[in-house]
């Protein structure tokens, strides 16, 4: 990717700016159309690459964190083992078992991998290396991300398994209510950067929304930590209880595309979170701004690896109950301060929010934090943490003698 | 230090309740007719002395002229141990009441002497094969079982 | 409008990564709630107690390490208490010992098992497992040290131990008793307060002493509920008379009761080993015993507190160089008793983490 | 404090992460080795080492480098092959009488040779069907003249069953580097390990020292 003296960076505009003069005029269509192919192509391919050595990150990391090694046979420091991997997942045999929905099982894979290929089209990687400029982008986050719901409930429904069954009924159920809190949180997002375009976000974001919405920041590392399933919240695929949940009777290529998905989830997220609360690409210094975002991006990536490492599970029910009576309250409370406070602060003509104004909402909404985490802690700490002494049963005595 | 009960102490207790239940006693054992197990049992679970709240184990043992089923009872209050057994003949599904209404211990240990030894417990509520499938053929822990 | 459901029964096992072993649960759900539960075992069946009819005393103890093949070394002591009672066999000082510690030691090594797929099942991605694996490979190389193997160890005798521990072996014991405490404090930092594993597992599964005692459930789950019965107090066998110990209950019998008393058990084993280290003696280590033993017609029952439960044999003599009959009374088996009751009416993944609470050994099971 | 507890449990997984020292993963058949170990292997500090073979270097620095490594074992560790005498052996068949599965196959014929206490037989026939085995060591705790003993090998994996039948030519041909599980007088012996090149002769293996005659009179009279 180019820096930022390029005028027009590695972007459609750019891409099209080029093949548009190569081609006589007549062939607009064809050099719209080359463009888009390759900018389509570079995206798939860049992502699919960092899923895979993502991969290898991953499970040497877990190995790590559990005082073993992990993969370090193939390659130096084993870094060619997702190679191997796909190399024994396209040479295994692709069933379909008897009785299943033959086409919507052969298309579920795809539209679950193909979700996270469209989010990412919107995450801006520097100040001039964006992909699509979509002035809605982030109600298209909120609306492509769904889509994955969909693509859990055809696996899990057309495999004609029970356990998938239950790991799709799971899935809907708990994917469509974080959806609610997430999409809240990032309305708060919207309201403070006055735009719905990925890009703005980035740019109107003087100081990181982390520091001035840490309350939305938690709502939404926990509710896409949700969305993307991952510990705590790995119901769907809890291969304790489900065997694997909603892809338990794929195999071969199409097990492939959901271990593709389910990896690149993860570095979507992250990407997601540097852009909309870590302040995407910028930074200080002669540091370039793409640097700047990966850094960021990797920042989140171990942090959902760590806790994916450490914490186990909640139960269905706890999630849902998390969702609803945990993070929606929560996330309406800090929508109505955000909205209220920016009334407030904003200049009364322009409607613009300066750097101070900024930092006042961030010294209010990390009160409100302080406190909502405080009442919350008292309340479920007193239920949860108390417990009776234990009192020796009067059935039992072991050292009495019989007479 | 827990103590075995003298056989002969508590056939004597069960005979002062129900005379003549206790059919002979050693100093480990009592012996009752296969009639009288659901009743002694009973007795030896309710009474406050004897006390035993739990069934440690049922023994099924195959001498090939007689079934003799071993009952190893404990009470947890007292601690202490009694024995008692029980002689069945026959061959042909010998059968013996069920003690589960006395101790729920006793579901899984009957089914697997039926399973094994092929000694019906009457009124189990769920008189299955427990390690072997259904149909399997005869009860492999009989002295006469040929594979 | 009421919506019509039907009730959905799921084979769980035989093949399930939650059911130790090969185990299956015929399970009937009404959306994730369980309706009923039938255990449906047997899958590993080897006839052990046919088999034994047809070994010399000795020779079953090598059949024994099979049983509950996390726990071989109180599985053996077990079965040698019984044939020492049938036959009455002295054993010397050193090895009663050498047994108490090789058995506190397997304990430890049992309970870190189970602790580790309790927190397995309740989905903490293999971390806590992992930990448990690597205190429990440090004991097995002990055990590698004290007689050449790690699992099946086929250690014990009638009438002693099959040799006494090499040098090295004592400083590497110390090592390990010195280390082991702050291991599993580490592992204690992970689980116990934290409150997602609180709130799965507090309240979840509750059983009450009744119910336990009269559904004759012993070791670990009856202590959970607040019954203080332990085999090694009640009656003291080898030299648990002569060492101090707590045996820790648990408050109201649920899930996290299961789990905190095996940790608590971990630490007063570690006691015991301590004071057994102290106090060991120097001497034989087995009695002179006739490889073919002879026992009087006759029967023994002898049982020790395994991890699981009261192991126990039951051994018929006719006098010959064989048992007649040997019963095992096996704890995994019937702790499964209260299953059914332990589940019902609990959703789907408390079911999987009750069921892992109970700890069961599919070895010890099916036999 | 709610939150406390998975603050603490990350904790721990995080001094995990950072102090690797207690990483239990046994890399087997070779390991992957650091500069600094083969500097150190090689007796020279790691910057000499860099210098003089920088192609071993550069591949042990992109973790490319691999060193044999064989497990540790104690000494005792009972083992899948088995050490045998044949000057100790006198064809008692003790051990197949005592093998609980009863695998040991022992055809002899009378030799007229005497060897230690008693008569000696031919051994025709000696096999071992480690295939089924189950490496209890009963046989060896049996053996009255320590001639069979536990080996320390775990690398007998064949493809055919009959290839996993240890037979008598074997036992006479291969090293002898016994376990010393049940043999206190190997495990006394100074420095021995299974693992190490020295072989344990037929001497050296036994418990008893030459019995007298008068000794084995004695001892024939009282049965």
């Amino acid at each position: 990717m180019e820096g930022q003296a390029v005028k027009a960076g590695f972007d459609f505009l750019g891409i099209y700016g080029f093949f548009d003069g190569l081609m006589p005029e007549s062939l607009d269509w064809l050099a719209f159309l080359v463009a888009g192919f390759i900018l389509a192509f570079a995206i798939i391919n860049a992502l699919v690459v960092s899923t895979a050595v993502y991969t290898w990150f991953e499970r040497r990391a877990l190995g790590k964190f559990q005082s073993r090694l992990g993969p370090n046979r193939w390659g130096p420091f084993g870094l060619l083992q997702p190679i191997a991997d796909v190399v024994k997942f396209m040479s295994k045999e692709d069933t379909v078992p008897d009785g299943a929905d033959r086409q919507v099982f052969t298309l579920a894979p795809i539209v679950f991998v193909a979700t996270g290929f469209l989010v990412f089209a919107l995450i801006p990687l520097g100040s001039n290396d964006w992909l699509s400029r979509l002035n809605i982008g982030l109600v298209f986050i909120i609306a492509v991300t769904s889509v994955n719901t969909l693509a859990i409930f055809m696996a899990g429904w057309s495999s004609r398994n029970k356990y998938a069954m239950f790991g799709a009924m799971r899935g809907v159920a708990m994917l469509i209510s974080y959806e609610v809190p997430m999409a809240l949180a990032i309305a708060a997002v919207a309201l403070a950067s006055q735009s719905l375009s990925t890009y703005t976000v980035v740019t109107n974001q003087e100081v990181p929304f982390m520091l001035v919405m840490p309350l939305a920041f938690f709502i939404f590392v926990a509710a896409a930590s949700a969305e993307m399933s991952r510990t705590p919240f790995d119901l769907i695929e809890s291969e304790s209880e489900l065997g694997s949940g909603y892809h338990t009777e794929y195999s071969g290529m199409k097990f492939a595309l959901f271990q593709l998905a389910e990896f690149m989830a993860p570095i979507i997220v992250s990407c997601i979170v540097a852009t909309l609360f870590l302040s995407g690409w910028r930074g200080w210094g002669p540091i370039p701004g793409q640097v700047w975002f990966i850094l960021k991006a990797l920042v989140v990536l171990c942090a959902l690896l760590w806790f994916r490492a450490t914490w186990p599970r909640l139960r269905v029910d706890q999630i849902m109950e998390f969702a609803w009576k945990g993070l929606f309250p929560l996330s309406l409370l800090n929508l109505f301060a955000v909205a209220t406070e920016i009334q407030l602060l904003r200049d009364p003509v322009t409607g613009a929010l300066t750097d101070s104004d900024m930092w006042a909402m961030a010294a209010i909404n990390w009160a409100i934090t302080g406190i909502v985490f405080l009442a919350v802690s008292r309340m479920f700490a007193r239920k949860q943490l108390q417990r009776p002494l234990p009192k020796p049963s009067p059935l039992a005595n072991m050292g009495a003698e019989a007479e | 230090m827990a103590k075995a009960l003298a056989g002969t102490d508590v056939a004597r207790r069960i005979n002062e309740t129900f005379s003549g239940v206790a059919l002979e006693s050693n100093k480990t054992d009592v012996w009752v007719a296969p009639d009288d197990l659901h009743r002694a049992a009973k007795f030896l679970h309710d009474d406050k002395e004897l006390d035993c709240a739990m069934l440690l184990a049922i023994t099924a043992v195959d001498y090939v002229e007689r079934f003799e089923l071993v009952y190893h009872l404990r009470s947890m209050r007292k601690n202490h141990t009694v024995v008692i057994k029980t002689r069945l003949s026959g061959r042909e599904e010998p059968a013996i009441s069920s003690v589960t209404d006395i101790w729920q211990g006793a579901d899984l240990q009957e089914r697997e002497v039926w399973d094994l030894m092929g000694i019906r417990f009457e009124g189990h509520p769920n008189m299955k094969r427990v390690l072997l499938w259904e149909g399997f053929p005869g009860h492999p822990l009989r002295r006469d079982f040929v594979r | 409008m009421a919506i019509r459901t039907e009730p959905v029964t799921v084979n769980l096992g035989p093949q399930h990564p939650s059911t130790h072993g090969v185990f299956r649960l015929r399970v009937t759900f009404d959306g994730e709630v369980v309706l009923d539960v039938e255990p449906v075992f047997g899958y590993l069946h080897r006839g052990t107690e046919k088999l034994a009819e047809e070994r010399t005393y000795v020779q079953v103890v090598t059949l024994t390490d099979r049983l509950d093949y996390v726990s071989a070394m109180t599985n053996n002591l077990a079965y040698v208490r019984a044939v020492e009672k049938l036959a009455g066999i002295e054993v010397p000082e050193r090895a009663k010992y050498l047994r108490v510690i090789s058995s506190e030691l397997q304990r430890i090594a049992s309970h870190l098992i189970a602790t580790g797929f309790l927190l397995q099942e309740l989905g903490a991605f293999a971390t806590p497992l992992m930990y448990c694996f690597r205190e429990r490979e440090r004991i097995l190389e002990l055990f590698e040290m004290l007689c050449g193997a790690r699992i099946t160890v086929s250690y014990m005798r009638p009438g002693g131990v099959l040799q006494d521990a090499p040098e090295d072996f004592w400083p590497a014991l110390d090592e390990l008793v010195k280390a082991m405490p702050q291991y599993i404090e580490e592992l204690e930092g992970l689980i116990t307060s934290n409150e997602i594993v609180l709130a799965r597992t507090k309240d979840v599964g509750v059983l009450t002493a009744e119910k336990a005692i009269n559904a004759s459930v012993t070791g670990p789950m009856l202590r959970a509920t607040g019954v203080q019965w332990d085999l090694r107090k009640a009656d003291p066998h080898e030299v648990y008379d002569r060492v101090e110990f707590d045996v820790p209950i648990g408050a109201i019998g649920d899930t996290y009761d299961r789990y905190l008393v095996r940790v608590q058990e971990m630490r007063q084993s570690l006691r015991i080993i301590e004071q057994c280290v102290k106090q060991i003696p120097k001497g034989d280590i087995r009695s002179r015993t006739a490889y073919f033993i002879r026992p009087p017609v006759g029967d023994a029952y002898g049982a020790v507190e395994s991890p699981k439960g009261e192991l126990g044999f039951y051994l018929v003599s006719d006098g010959g160089i064989a048992p007649y009959r040997c019963k095992i009374r096996s704890p995994s088996f019937i702790n499964l008793t209260v299953l059914r009751d332990l589940l019902a009416g609990w959703k789907m993944a408390d079911l999987i983490i009750i069921f892992g609470s109970t700890d069961i050994v599919l070895g010890e099971v099916d036999r | 404090m709610y939150g406390a507890g998975m603050a603490k449990g990350l904790l721990v997984t995080m001094k995990n992460f950072v102090k690797p020292d207690r990483m239990f993963t046994v890399q087997y058949p070779d390991r992957k080795v650091s500069p600094t170990e083969l500097a150190k292997m090689s007796g020279v500090g790691v910057f000499t080492f860099m210098r003089k073979n920088p192609k071993t270097a550069f591949k042990a620095m992109t973790g490319q480098m691999t060193v044999p490594a064989r497990l540790k074992q104690h000494p005792r560790f009972r083992g899948e092959e088995f050490t045998w005498y044949e000057q100790r052996c006198t064809g008692c068949a003790s051990c197949a009488k005592y093998c609980p599965l009863g695998i040991i196959r022992i055809v002899t014929s009378p030799s007229g040779e005497q060897v230690q206490e008693g008569q000696k037989y031919h051994l025709d026939v000696f096999d071992i069907d480690i295939g089924r085995c189950m490496f209890c060591g009963l046989c060896v705790e049996a053996c009255p003249y320590d001639a069979l003993h536990m080996g320390s090998g775990f690398e007998e994996g064949k493809y055919r069953r009959k290839d996993l039948v240890v037979t008598v030519d074997r036992l006479k041909s291969q090293p002898k580097h016994p376990s010393t599980w049940f043999r206190p007088q190997i495990q006394g012996k100074e420095g021995y390990h299974p693992h190490g090149e020295k072989d344990v002769t037929w001497q050296e293996a036994g418990r008893h020292e030459q019995p007298s005659r008068k000794h084995q009179e004695e001892k024939w009279a009282k049965r």
